[in-house]
This record gives C-alpha cells, structure tokens and sequence, in this order.
C-alpha cells in the first residue's frame, strides 16, 4: 500500500521533518472531547511546531489484542516511528509488537509496557483530582459535592479517590456524592449523557453545589444539568476532565459554569514522545506524569477559578514535595 | 367499555401508588415517589415507549419488527445531523425520515420479498450500524466539536415546561410523608415538572395510537392485516399497502425514539441506543401488545434507571428490592386467592428471599439495579406469557392467495 | 324459470398454476334468483372459478359478465361492488376481533374518522334479525364454534348487501341441524331475490336444495342438470363428475383373527373450555380387521386419531397388542408398528420444502431402511423411496425433487406408500385416497386388503362412503364426539349410512 | 441436478456480493477515493500471509459463533443470546483454567467442557422459559444477554475473582501456560494459527454429522420444516427445544475460548462482547450450512481485517461495516427470491417431466 496519500502532511510554510508519527486509538477513535481528543491536541502540536508527518488510525468497535497487535505492526512496518498507542487496551498488543520492532519507539497512554523501545506515558490523575477536590470543597457553601464516573473501572477509581481525599483535606465532614454511568464491561457508560445528567440533577437536588466528571462523552450531560441549575438562579459549578473544557468549542454554551478542569496533560506527553524522537532522544521507560511534571494539574483559563488558586496551589506545592500522597482507591 | 377500562387503568394507578407508598414508608426513602424522580423516569422513559409504540404499530400489521434498533439508530444520527445543521426541529424531522427509511427497507424485504421478518430486522441492524458509523466519520470528523464518533451539538433546544402553581403546592405535600397523599403528590407533580415538548408529544402518540388503531376503521384495517390477512384481502382490504404503512410509520416512530435520545445528549453519539430498541420490543411484549402496557414497561425501565442514577447513599437500590419484595408479596396474596397455590408459594419464596435480602445488606452494587428491569421483563413474561395476545398472524410473511 | 335474467355469465374461464390448469374453458350461466349448486372431485377447480368470480384470483382467459354487464375484477373489493359475496370453504375470519369487528371490516360505518360502533351494531341485529341470524356482536369470535362462525361469514356478505352470494362448501363442518337451519335461510335469501351459488361434496343436499346443478370435471364443465325438471341420483352425478363408472372397492372374505391389535376404553378428548370433543368411546379392533369410521367432517374424527397416536392429550385407556400405551410417546407408538395417514397432509404429513426421500423417512427415522442405531442410512432410505414411487405408482421424475412440487394425489400415494412399508400392525388411516385418481385409488385398497389379508388391523375414517363400505369390516358411526351407531357393510346403503351420521336416525 | 443445486445456492450470494461491492464502489467514489487502488490494496493485503493468519484466527470465532446461532435456525429457533451464552463461558472458563494445574490436554478440555456447560445453562433458561413459559427465546435470549453483562462486571470488579491484570485493566488471573491452546504459525512465521482452528474444523464436520446423518439431526431438521409435521412423525418438541437449545447454548460456550486461550490467557474487560451478532449475521449468509458459514466467516474475517489496511489508506475501516451491512441484506432477499424461483421452477419442471413421459407411454 503506497498510494500517495500525502493529503495530511505538514503545510509548506511550516518546519518539516523526516519523522512519521503513528498513533492508534482504541475503538472508534477521537472525537469524544476529551481522552483521544487531548492526544490529537500533542500531535498535531507536533504537527505544525515541529513539522512532522502524521498518521491516525483506530482500532473499531470489535477489536481484539490481535488486531490491535496487527494495526501497531502496519504503523511500525510503514515506516512510522515513533508509534503512539492511546488507551491501556493496547497493553497487550504492544508489549508484542514492540520487540520484534527495535529501531522504532512506540509509546503507550495509561499503561505500563515493559520494553527497552516503549515510553509507557502514566498519568497521575489522582493528584489533579486531588486539586480539584480541594477546589471544590473550597467553592462549596452547601458541604455536598459530587462526582460523575464513567464506567467503573480502576482507572476512574482514581479520580474518584483523588477527589474525594482532597476535598475531605479542605472539610473532613463534606458529603460527596458519587456515581458511575455504568459497571465495568457496560460500554455505553462513556456515551449516555443523559444519565448523567440525571445523577447531577439528583446530585445538586440533594445539595450538591460542585460537580466534577470524569466520564468521557457522558460527562456533557454533567455540564447541561449544572448550566439548567444555574440557569434556574443556583449557583453551581462544574469541573471538567482531561482536556481543559472550558475552552473546548464544542462545550462553549457551558463555559461560564466550568469552573475548572482536571487536566490530565496527554497531550504534553505525546507532544514530549513526538519531540524526543525528533531530537533524536527517544523517551523510553515508565514517564509518571505527575504534578511535578506538570502531567496533571488544573485549568486556569476561567477567571473564577482564581479565588481558589490558592488553596489548590499550596496542596499541589504538599503534594511535590511529598508531603501529602494521594491514594489511587477510594478508603 | 370505556367506562370498564378506565375503572381498570384507575385501579392499576391505585395499587401500584399504594405500593410505593408501603415502600416508601417502610425504608423512609422519599426519592421513590419524588416529583424529580418521576419527571426524569419520564425522559428515560420516552424513547424506550416510542419504539415499544413503533413495536405496536409494525406488530398490530404482522410484521415482527427487530430491526428497531437499526431504525432507533437512524433516527438518533439523523437528528445529529440534521440538529447540527438546521437547529433541533430538523434534527426531529431528520430522527423520523431516517427511521422511516430504515421501516420502509423492513417493508421491503419482508412484505413485498417474503423474507422471514426477523431474520430481515437482524440486517437492518447490522446495517444501520455500520452505515452511521461511517457516516459519522464522513459528516463530523472536521466539524467543530464533532468528532469521528459524535456529531457538534444539536443547535436550539426542544421547549420544557414546568406549572409551578401546581409543583410546588404538590411537592410540598410530598415532603410531609403523610402515607399514599404524599407519594400520590410527589407522582403527580412529576407529570407537571420539566415536561418536554417532545415527551409530551410521546404522550400524545400514545394516546393518538390507542385511538386510530382501536377506535378507526383505518385502525380496524391495519391490524386485520395482523390477524387474518387473507380474511382482510378477502374483504377487499388492502392488505400489502397497510402493512407498508404500518412499518413505515413504526419506523417514524423508532427513528423519532432515536431523535429524542440524541436531542435529550444534544449530540450524536455512536452506541448511545444502547439497546433500547430492544428494550422497546420487550415492553411491547411486557404490554401484551397495547398502548398502555408498553407504557407501563417503558415507565418500569425509567423508573429504575432514574432511581439507580439519583441514588443517594446507595438507599435507592435498596428500596428497589423492597418495592420488588412487595410486589412480589402482592402477586403471591393474588395467586393463592386465586387458587393456585404452586404459583403463589414461587412468589411469596422469592419475596421472601428479596426481603431477606433487604435486611441482611446496608447496600447493594449498582449491578443490581442495572439488571433489574431486565429481570423484572423475564419475569413479568414468565408469568404472563399464557395470557398475552399476540396478534395472530404475527411474523408470518403474507402473500395474497397463499392460504390454503 | 329458464326465461329469467342471468345473475352470473361466465365464458371461457381459463387459470393455469405451475404444472395445474385448474380451470380450461368454464362456461356457466346462473339464473338470478336461484340456488345453483357446482360439484366436482376434489381439485376439480371449484374454489379457484369462485375465487376467479370473487376477483381474488384473475382469470388468464375468459370474461365475467354480471347481470348482463361485461366487468373485469381486481380484487374482491371491484366484485363486492358488483354485489358478489363469498364464503369461503376455510373460514376466513379474525379470532381476536369480535363478531362486529368481523363483519364490518372493509365497510365499516364512520362518524367522522371514527368506526360507528353503535350504527354498526344495530345494522348488523337488523340484517340477523331479518334473516334469522341472531348472534351477540361483541363476542370474541374465537369463542365461538362453526356454527356461529358460518353465521357471521353469512352475515359478512349481507351486511355488505350482497345480491349474489357464494358459499364454497358451506355444509363440511355443520351439524345436521345446523345444516336444515342454512337451508332454511338460504330458501328465505332466495324468496327475497338473491342469488346463491352453492359448493358441496354432499350431493344429497345438493339435490335438496338446487334448483340448478353444474358439474365441473378436471377444470371443465361437463354438464348442467336441472333436478326439479329432470330425474338425478346422487350417483348420476357422482358419475359425471368422474367420467366413468364408479369403481366400489369389494369386500372380499373374512380375515379377522382373534388376537386384539387395539384396545380403546373410555377415550375422551377435552377442548380448551372443557367440552368434550371425544366422548367416552371404547373400541376395539382385531388383528385383519378394518374398522371404518363413518362421521360428518369435525365431529371428532381427527381428534381421536391424534388422541390414539400420542399427538393429543386425551383420557381413558389405549392398549395395543398386550402393552398399555395410553401414556406413550408418538414415537414409541410408531416404532411398535401403527402407521398413521392423518387427515391434513400439508400440515402433518410431509415436509413440502425437503426431497421425496427424506419425506420417505419422516415418522421412520428411527427404524430400517432410514436408520440404524442412532445413524441415518440415507442410501437405503433412497432405494427404499424408489419402491415406493414404483409400487404405489407414484408421478415423479426423480425421488430427489421437492415433496412440493408433486401434485396432491402422487403426494397422498407416497404418503400411503410409507405409511404401508415396514410390515405395520395397526394403520390408522384418514382419507387414504382423498385426491387420488381412479386408478390409484383400486391400487391403494389393494395394498390395504393385502396387508389386511396378512394380519393388518386398519382404524379407517373416510367421507367416501363407498370406499368405508367397501373396506371396512365394522363401521362406527360417530356423532358429536360419540358413537351413536354400528353399521354393519355387508348390508348398509352409502344412504343408511349419511342417515345415520346426520344424526337424523337418533330420532328414528 | 446436483450441480444445478450448488449453482443456485451459490446465486444469492454472489448477488449480495456484487451490490455491496457496487454501493462501496459508489460510497468511495463520493468520498474521494480511488476505487481501484483500495479494493486492490484490500485484496493485496488481505492475501498476505499475516493477514491471512489473523484472519483464518478471527474467523475461527465467527464460525463458532454462527454455528451456535444455525443449530437453533435449523428448528426456527432463534438464539440471539449468544453474545451472552460465550461471555459468561469463556469468563467461566478464564476462571478454571487459570486454577488447575493439569497437563494441557487435560487441562484444555476441562477448559472446554466448563465453557460449553456455562453457555449451555445460560441457555438452558431460554428453553425452560419458552417451553414451561410460554416465553419467546427472542426476547428472553436479549434479556439474558443484558443480564450476562451485569454479572460479569460485577464477578469482575467485586470479587476476588477479578484482578489488576495489567495497569489499569481488570480481568481473570493469568492461565499459566499449560492451559493455553496457542496453536501454531504454519501461514507467517509469526502468527501462530489458534489451536481452536482445528477443533473448530472437527466441530463443523461433526455439526454436519449430526445434522445430516443422525436421527436428531433428521428430528431438528424436520421441526424447523414443519413443526406439525414433525410432531406427527414423532418428535417431542419440548425435548427438541431443549436439547437444541442446551447444544446451541454449549458451542456458543466455545466462541470466546479461541481467543481466550490462543491470545489473552485471562478474561478482561476488554474481552470483544459483539460476536454472537456477527454470529447471526454470518449464519444468514451461510444458510445454516457448516461449509457455508466458514466460507461466511472467512468473508467476514476478511473485510474486518483488511479494513485495518484501508485506516492507513484514509479510508473509514467503517467501510467494510457498511459492505458487511449491505451483503447480509442483500443476500437474505436474494436467497427468499431464489428460493420461491427455484421451487416454481421445479414444480413445472416436474410438471413436464410427467407430461412427457405420459405422451410416450
Ligand atoms: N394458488 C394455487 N397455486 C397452484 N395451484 C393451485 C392453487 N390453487 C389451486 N390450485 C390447484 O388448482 C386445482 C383446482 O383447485 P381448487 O381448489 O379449485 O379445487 P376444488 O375443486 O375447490 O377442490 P376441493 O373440492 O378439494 O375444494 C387443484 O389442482 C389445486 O391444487
Ligand atoms: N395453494 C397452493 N399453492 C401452491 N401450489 C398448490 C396449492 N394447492 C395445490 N398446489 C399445487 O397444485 C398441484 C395440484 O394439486 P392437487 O392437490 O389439486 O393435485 P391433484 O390434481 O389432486 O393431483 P392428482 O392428479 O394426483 O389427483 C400440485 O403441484 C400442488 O402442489
Ligand atoms: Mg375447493
Ligand atoms: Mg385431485
């Protein structure tokens, strides 16, 4: 297969590059705001800063570890080096695939694959939690908040656990509400917005005045619930995941209800992975992106937030430090 | 008749309020009867009754329709689409035109070729998944705040209506926990709380169907096609048109389902059936293949649905098993009034195992109550099956003349 | 009455179906306001002229002219417009609809968009009440029996103000008084000018009733008869519609042994509400004896057959040879040795969408040449088939075409074939040779005297009364679930016997 | 006769070939792409040794899958619920395999029979449900599917059957290798083609047997035929639905184990929950018969892995979704048109046979 298809490479007037990136999401791929989305945001940051040429690819709804393991070997045999794969499911395919390609860096989201040539991008999501707890409970005038997980996995857990540790910091006796859309194995729990939209309505009618999502393209139905709220004279905020969405076009109508977002900086990790290899330094071995790597941290860009900087920033300073460590399951 | 039915439908409400309320006292758990409880039942409730209504529609003319779920999601695609395009009336239009195209390809393939109806609707299936998904990727991947899998937002919003003059007297009533008058109010706020146009529409659907399938001579036509086509061909009915008619509109139906799902998200999502239209072919069997009774099951998944998500320390689910346990009970006093004591030692066996349960545990995994509904549908069935009437010339592919 | 207007011109019908004409060239004139009855054989294309002039099916050939106008239907609705009405010989109604919902469908009094229950229920007591029709109209018609539901069929044409009305075997399923009382309204519909046309295999109450009589004979008119000017016998007719000489199967000698094949003691079958369909019958039947069943179609016939293969459930005592197997499964009693031809071979007696040799196995699976142990042995089920279709004279190009593209009389001769193989010891047989040519029919009794001969013990329910006569050792006659009658064939008539099965002789 | 036979079976789906080819074909053109060069690419890829290991492993499932769902089509039943019979066997089956320390032959089978007996159970209730009950499988088999989910992530996540099996995916303790069934790499060098391969050839030949050469073959046959039919002859239905039920059920039990014990040794979260519907729709195609589902599944297996090649391309693998969508509709019309024309055909063909044969006697 080598029809010209050049019709994603770089613009002219930007720096070019010899170097093919390839990166694979799971399933159906970008598009969902936030996780896959923030990946796509590092590379084609990469893209234009550093003029690489790109290559996307997802893995459809019926994937096994085999085909998984067969689309990381198109990429790696086309030539693309490095090979990002986006999602723990690819744990297993990788750690196949990635031996028998030794030249070629393959970098992998949210897993740990144990190979000379893989960058296993791990991401503290239960320090940024922790940060947005704290906001929360600060924000708070009821003593509720909540949380809207997405499937119940351990990955979730994590947010939750971090959350909850940092807003019992601020006010050991704050209620915290949570809820997942779905158990583990049920994968519409990342695409029913309007249940979560009832668990926040439920949430903010027993009190609850902050509400935090970390539920993928469920977590709109987050945003809606806390903007009818306010729409209806409350005042509640809500606190994004991932990406920061408050700038996100798609979320627009909602932006003057998020109040922050737990950023989970994906693309500053891929943008990192594209970068090294560029500069000839691949980053290989687990890279904890944690606070002091600024791999999680919390948005900024609504000025509201900024009353509660302070509290949150003087947490993340415990956390650096070593001070505080946040726990990854819920006590 | 009418005069009996209503008696019927107003003992129904009675038992099943009173229940509740039994429940509701017992575990002290207001959200069960709660005016916010019942208003977002209802929107989980809608798309689920929309396609057991289409199930209605495509079934009264014979033609099992399985293929609700391709249908459904048509519609919820079409109303991405076209809501992103146009605002969210199109996306209403779209969600019905393209569950109609789905209805018309069942017509075709199983009305004018013959093909065995459900085998047919398994194709649809596949078929309406696999062709959303691709035109997704075409339709949204570049648009902003779309993605390969989900369409931007659906502009505009359907219009919500609330009568605060009724609510709040009512909901208050419902904080006092007076026994059965409280929950009755918290019910019947519910029905007045937060209504969208579009559930209204639903409500409206139902009510136009109960009238043009049982009150009309074009109802009477549609569903001899169901009964006894040879009998309607024989009497000059225009047998293969009403059931073109019928499973087209059932896919209007279904795609209109799917319209309020997506504008309920206000996107596009691939997946975000979920399987309803499965779910909605079960309430239509649940329904014994009438309006009210597919109602009832589409309002049973929402109820639970809605008590799951809104669970306040972990106390819904938990209320859940009682009220099941009561019912239950309710069965089992039933059956051995009855005289059949074999059925009503089952029913009173498992209430008592669920009561048992009740008190043994402090709470439930949520896995509970996401297989509630399902449980609850095969039980329903198991005991009900005897007595359902399924149209009588259900699935049987008709040709004029073929009847011996 | 030969000067009256013709109500109903045919001319030169032709229908071709794969590999059938059911009719080549009908011509029949029937005068306005008189009964006309059309015999003929089974298959002889009957239905398919009525369905021609009902415009359910369309002619390939000829013209339909009514009341002396040319018309050309569509579809039933062009000729109920034409004032034509049928009832059909299988019922043709909704068991879920009520009675009303029957009858009005297709022409249905409106208010505004609205059916007009209350107009439609008093349209139809008035029609009832004139013609002597009384029925509740908001009954479930699957409450109700054949009785009623003939009445509604009638109904359904009056109520759409039928002037030609056509009944395709009306009286098969009526009990005799049931019968006097559609006779008695069809004379009444005639007084007031309408015009019937009438079906019907019983050629006594053809002669009964008609005042013209046409015989159609392998889908041609062969001649009209005029009972009130001309003298006819029912085997007058019967011979026109074959186009010879009846053959009647002989009795030939004695061969009952002692032994006791099949032992029936108080057999009842219950309906859903609890009527009883099979009433309290005990019989016998030894071992070379033919029992012949004698009965209007649905007095139980089919019941106690299904009843004594295990098919339906049913009370009493069953025992064949010295086992009791009153509680055995189908399959058990097969494998003993009963053979069964039951009565609706479509339904029950072939697989039509499957080759002649796998229908050879069907209800042999378990037995030589089909299988051995639990395997299939299909190359001596297909040798075996070839038998068959050779000895039992079987129209077939290969055993290897589909059960359904064979015509009914060369599926009933494989039905019988198989049924016959493997030495059986009790044939249970319902209409042997229903639509079975002459010639095949002799050969068919044949086989069945041969087996007798070598100990075959038959249980025989047949409408063709020569054929019972002819066969059987013992006749039963069965009315209502129960036998009210023995007959003895050696010295009872065919019309002794349909006496006796009308019931008409309880009172004698 | 034979070959005649074989040539019409073979119309239907060439017909739903063809269309689907001609609607992509159309589809492509509208989106930009060159026709030629991503069919050619398609083939050219889908013919490669590796392809053709992965794809032989993937449509090893299918064709378990579709056998499963044709054992009940056969009798007109319709099992949808094996998505939720292969869920909960091959979970069932991660979870024994992974504690015994047998031998591997032992080991694999008692693997093999724990799975069947799972699915079969699960099964099992549909046909109680229909048969005491009166409820159609149709439904109670979605039901179920719903059902077997929930009890899978709660048996996961909550019980100490599931662990962390790697960072961040939760399933089944590993199967220590003596359990596994990872077959062996005869096509490409590095894909070993699954063990399951050859059971599943063994269990397609022994599903003709059954159904071609036994007396309960003949018996399910005839039911599916004609249920009245059937009855006269002397088949019970109820036994009919249960056997044929509890069958279809057990080798729905096998369709996750291929992959289970050819690739992942544990039962994940990630464990792919849609075969049974691509079961249903391979079944379609292959009319039920055991050499026709595998050419089926192969087909499928095809279009789903060679859409990985069309991604790199540019090209929506949802493509061959659509492809996929378009031939099973396709080709069940075609098939109910070839059908009624065949059987018209043979009644006037035998109708002139007779009529040839009475003109020379
Ligand atoms: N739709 C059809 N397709 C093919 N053949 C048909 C069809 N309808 C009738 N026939 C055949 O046409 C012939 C005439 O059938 P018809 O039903 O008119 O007979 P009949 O005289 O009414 O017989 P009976 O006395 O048994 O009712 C038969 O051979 C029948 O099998
Ligand atoms: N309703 C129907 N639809 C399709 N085909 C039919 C129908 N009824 C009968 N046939 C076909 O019409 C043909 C004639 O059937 P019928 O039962 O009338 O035979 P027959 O004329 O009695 O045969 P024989 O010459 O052996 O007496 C057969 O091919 C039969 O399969
Ligand atoms: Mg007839
Ligand atoms: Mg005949």
């Amino acid at each position: 297969g080598s029809s010209g298809e050049t019709a994603e490479s770089a613009e002219p007037t930007a720096p070019t590059s010899s170097v093919k990136v390839g990166m694979a999401y799971d399933q159906d791929g970008k598009g969902d705001g936030s996780f896959n989305d923030a990946a796509f945001a590092g590379l084609s940051k990469a893209q234009t800063e550093l003029g690489v040429e790109i290559k996307e690819v997802n893995s459809g709804s019926s994937a096994t570890d085999a085909t998984r393991e067969e689309l990381l070997t198109l990429l790696a045999d086309g030539g693309y080096n490095p090979v990002i794969a986006v999602g723990f499911a690819y744990s297993t395919a990788l750690a196949a695939v990635a031996p028998k390609y030794p030249e070629t860096t393959f970098a992998i989201v949210d897993s740990v694959v144990d190979s000379a040539n893989v960058g296993s991008l791990v991401f503290a999501a239960e320090q940024g939690s922790y940060l947005t707890g704290v906001i929360a409970a600060t924000a708070s005038k009821s003593g509720v908040i909540g949380f809207i997980g997405g499937m119940e996995i351990d990955l979730i857990k994590a947010f939750e656990a971090g959350y909850i540790e940092g807003a019992k910091s601020v006010n050991p006796d704050i209620k915290i509400e949570s809820k997942y859309m779905g158990a583990a194995g049920d994968n519409t729990a990342w695409n029913v917005p309007e249940k979560a939209k009832t668990a926040t309505d439920g949430m903010i009618a027993n009190g609850a005045d902050v509400v935090y999502a970390a539920a993928g393209g469920s977590g709109l139905g987050m945003f809606q619930s806390v903007k009818a709220a306010a729409d209806g004279g409350a005042t509640v905020w809500a606190i994004g995941v991932d990406s920061d969405q408050y700038t996100v076009p798609a979320l627009a109508e909602y932006k003057d209800i998020i109040l922050t977002s737990m950023l989970k900086r994906v693309d500053v990790a891929v943008f990192d992975v594209i970068k090294a290899v560029v500069d000839g330094a691949p980053l290989v071995g687990v890279q904890n992106f944690d606070l002091s790597k600024d791999g999680v941290g919390y948005a900024t860009s609504n000025s509201a937030v900024s009353e509660f900087a302070a509290a949150a920033d003087a947490a993340a300073e415990k956390i650096k430090s070593g001070e505080v460590v946040v726990g990854t399951t819920v006590q | 008749m009418t005069y009996l039915k209503s008696r019927r439908f107003i003992g129904a409400a009675f038992t099943a309020i009173t229940m509740l309320s039994i429940t509701r006292t017992i575990t002290g758990n207001g959200d069960l009867t709660s005016t916010v409880t019942i208003a977002q039942a209802l929107v989980f409730a809608s798309p689920i009754a929309l396609a057991g209504l289409a199930g209605i529609w495509a079934e009264r003319a014979g033609v099992i329709n399985i293929g609700l779920e391709g249908m459904m999601i048509l519609g919820t695609f079409g109303a991405g689409w076209a809501g992103w395009q146009w605002g969210v009336w199109a996306g209403v239009l779209a969600g019905v035109i393209f569950g109609a195209i789905g209805g018309l390809l069942l017509a075709v393939a199983a009305v004018t070729f013959g093909v065995d109806q459900i085998i047919a609707g398994t194709a649809i299936n596949l078929l309406a998944l696999g062709l959303t998904k691709f035109l997704a990727i075409l339709l949204f991947t570049n648009a902003p705040g779309g993605g390969q899998a989900q369409s931007p937002p659906i502009k505009g919003e359907i219009p919500t209506f609330t009568f605060n003059s009724l609510v709040e007297p009512l909901s208050s009533l419902h904080e006092k926990g007076i026994f059965f008058v409280s929950d009755f109010a918290g019910i019947l706020a519910g029905l007045f709380y937060n209504m969208s146009l579009l559930t209204i529409i639903t409500f409206l659907l139902f009510a136009i169907t109960s009238y043009l399938l049982w009150k009309t001579a074009f109802g009477l036509r549609l569903r001899s096609a169901g009964e006894n086509p040879w009998a309607a061909d024989s009497l000059g009915v225009k047998v293969v048109q009403f059931k073109y008619a019928a499973v087209v509109f059932s896919g209007m139906l279904a795609g209109l389902g799917g319209a309020y799902l997506s504008i309920a998200s206000t996107i596009y999502r691939n997946g975000n059936t979920a399987g309803r239209g499965y779910i909605g072919l079960a309430t239509m069997i649940f329904g014994d293949w009438r309006p009210g009774g597919t109602a009832a099951g589409a309002m049973m998944f929402g109820y639970i649905d809605t008590l799951r998500l809104i669970d306040t320390g972990n106390q819904n689910v938990k209320g859940l098993i009682l009220l099941g346990a009561v019912i239950l009970f309710a069965i089992g006093a039933l059956m051995l009034r009855r005289a059949r004591r074999n059925s009503a030692i089952g029913f009173l066996l498992l209430g008592s195992v669920m009561i048992g349960a009740y008190f043994s545990a402090t709470s439930f995994p949520p896995e509970v109550a996401q297989v509630a509904p399902y449980i609850t549908t095969l039980l329903v069935l198991a005991t009900a099956s005897q007595n359902l009437r399924p149209p009588a010339a259900d699935g049987i592919p008709y040709r004029k003349g073929d009847h011996h | 009455m030969s000067q009256s207007s013709l109500a109903v011109e045919l001319n030169g019908i032709w229908k071709r179906f794969p590999g059938v004409i059911a009719n080549s060239d009908i011509n029949l004139k029937v005068a306005s306001g008189t009964v006309h009855a059309i015999v003929g054989e089974n298959g002889a294309g009957k239905s398919t002229l009525m369905k021609i002039l009902y415009g359910m099916q369309k002619a390939d050939e000829g013209t339909i002219s009514i009341n002396g106008t040319d018309l050309v239907f569509n579809s039933p609705s062009d000729a109920i417009d034409a004032g034509i009405g049928m009832v059909h010989q299988h019922f043709m109604l909704a068991d879920n609809f009520t009675v009303l919902e029957n009858i009005v469908l297709g022409s249905e009094p409106k208010n505004g968009m609205r059916l007009d229950f209350t107009k439609a229920r008093k349209q139809i007591s008035d029609i009832a009440a004139e013609n002597g029709l009384a029925i509740d109209p908001d009954i479930l018609v699957s409450e109700l029996g054949v009785g009623d539901r003939q009445r509604i069929e009638i109904l359904k044409v009056l109520y759409r103000g039928a002037k030609i009305l056509i009944l395709d075997e009306p009286t098969a399923v009526l009990v005799p008084h049931e019968v006097d009382e559609l006779f008695n309204t069809l004379r009444d519909l005639k007084k007031e000018g309408l015009t019937v046309i009438f079906i019907s295999h019983k050629l006594d109450e053809v002669l009964s009733i008609a005042d013209e009589i046409t015989v159609i004979r392998q889908g041609t008119t062969v001649g009209s008869v005029n009972p009130h000017t001309q003298t006819v016998s029912a085997r007058d007719l019967a011979e026109m519609m074959v186009g010879n000489e009846l053959p009647t199967p002989e009795a030939v000698g004695d061969t009952i042994q002692d032994e006791v094949v099949l032992k029936v003691e108080n057999l009842s079958v219950f309906a859903k509400g609890g009527k009883a369909i099979v009433d309290d019958i005990s019989f016998q039947i030894r071992a070379g004896e033919i029992v012949g069943i004698a009965g209007v179609e649905g007095n139980g016939q089919a019941e106690i057959l299904d009843a004594l293969m295990g098919i339906e459930s049913a009370t009493g005592r069953v025992q064949f040879k010295d086992e009791d197997i009153t509680n055995k499964s189908t399959r058990h009693r097969r494998e003993l040795g009963i053979g069964f031809i039951p009565e609706d071979r479509h339904r029950q007696a072939l697989m039509l969408d499957a080759p002649l040799w796998e229908n050879r196995m069907l209800g042999h699976q378990t037995r030589t040449p089909n299988a051995n142990g639990i395997w299939l042995t299909p190359r001596s089920a297909k040798a075996d088939t070839k038998r068959i279709v050779a000895e039992y004279d079987v129209r077939t190009p290969s055993i290897d075409v589909l059960a359904s593209a064979l015509s009914g009389g060369n599926q009933q001769k494989l039905i019988v074939g198989r049924e016959m193989s493997g030495e059986p010891k009790l044939l249970i047989a319902a209409h042997p040779t229903r639509g079975v040519d002459v010639g095949a029919q002799a050969a068919i009794w044949d086989h069945i005297r041969n087996a007798r001969q070598a100990g075959l013990a038959v249980l025989l329910v047949s409408a063709d009364l020569d054929e019972l006569i002819g066969l059987s050792d013992n006749i039963k006659v069965l009315l209502r679930g129960k036998f009210v009658a023995d007959a003895d064939p050696a010295t009872v008539t065919p019309q002794e016997l349909g006496t006796a099965m009308t019931g008409a002789g309880e009172a004698a | 006769m034979n070959l005649r036979r074989i040539g019409i079976s073979l119309i239907a789906p060439g017909i739903g070939l063809i269309v689907s080819l001609a609607a992509t074909a159309v589809i492509l053109t509208v989106i930009g792409a060159s026709v030629s060069t991503v069919f050619a690419s398609m083939w050219n890829y889908g013919t490669s040794p590796r392809a053709m290991s992965l794809m032989l492993n993937l449509a090893t499932i299918y064709f378990l899958s579709a056998l499963a769902v044709s054992i009940g089509f056969k009798m007109n039943l319709f099992n949808i619920g094996v998505n939720g019979q292969y869920v909960l066997g091959a979970l069932a089956g991660a979870v024994v395999a992974s504690n015994l320390t047998l031998p591997k032959t032992a080991s694999v089978t008692v693997t093999i029979i724990v799975a069947m007996f799972v699915g079969a159970v699960w099964a099992g209730i549909s046909a109680w449900l229909k048969v005491a009950r009166g409820v159609s499988e149709v439904i109670s088999t979605i039901m179920l599917n719903f059902i077997a989910i929930g009890i899978i992530s709660y048996i996961i996540v909550r019980t100490s059957i599931g662990t962390e099996t790697s960072l961040n995916i939760r399933g089944t303790k590993p199967i220590p290798e003596t359990g596994m069934l990872r077959g062996s790499a005869f096509i490409d060098s590095g894909t070993p083609i699954y063990g399951f391969f050859f059971i599943s050839i063994i269990i397609g030949v022994g599903y003709w047997f059954l159904l071609n050469r036994t007396r309960f073959g003949f018996d399910l046959r005839a039911t599916g035929k004609s249920a009245t039919a059937a009855r006269t002859s002397g088949v019970q239905s109820n036994r009919m639905i249960y056997v044929t039920m509890l069958l279809s059920g057990a080798v729905a039990g096998l369709v996750g184990l291929p992959y289970l014990l050819g690739d992942t040794g544990s039962y994940t979260l990630q464990f792919p929950t849609d075969w049974g519907f691509i079961g249903i729709a391979i079944a379609l195609l292959g009319r039920n018969n055991p050499l026709g589902i595998a050419l089926g599944a192969i087909l499928w297996a095809f279009l789903d892995i060679s859409s990985g090649q069309l991604v790199l391309e540019g090209v929506p693998r949802e493509i061959s979704t659509i492809m996929q969508g378009l031939i099973v509709i396709v080709v069940v019309i075609s098939y109910e048109v070839v059908r009624r024309y065949q059987v018209k055909s043979e009644q006037t063909n035998v109708a002139k046979a007779l009529a040839k044969q009475e003109a020379s006697v």
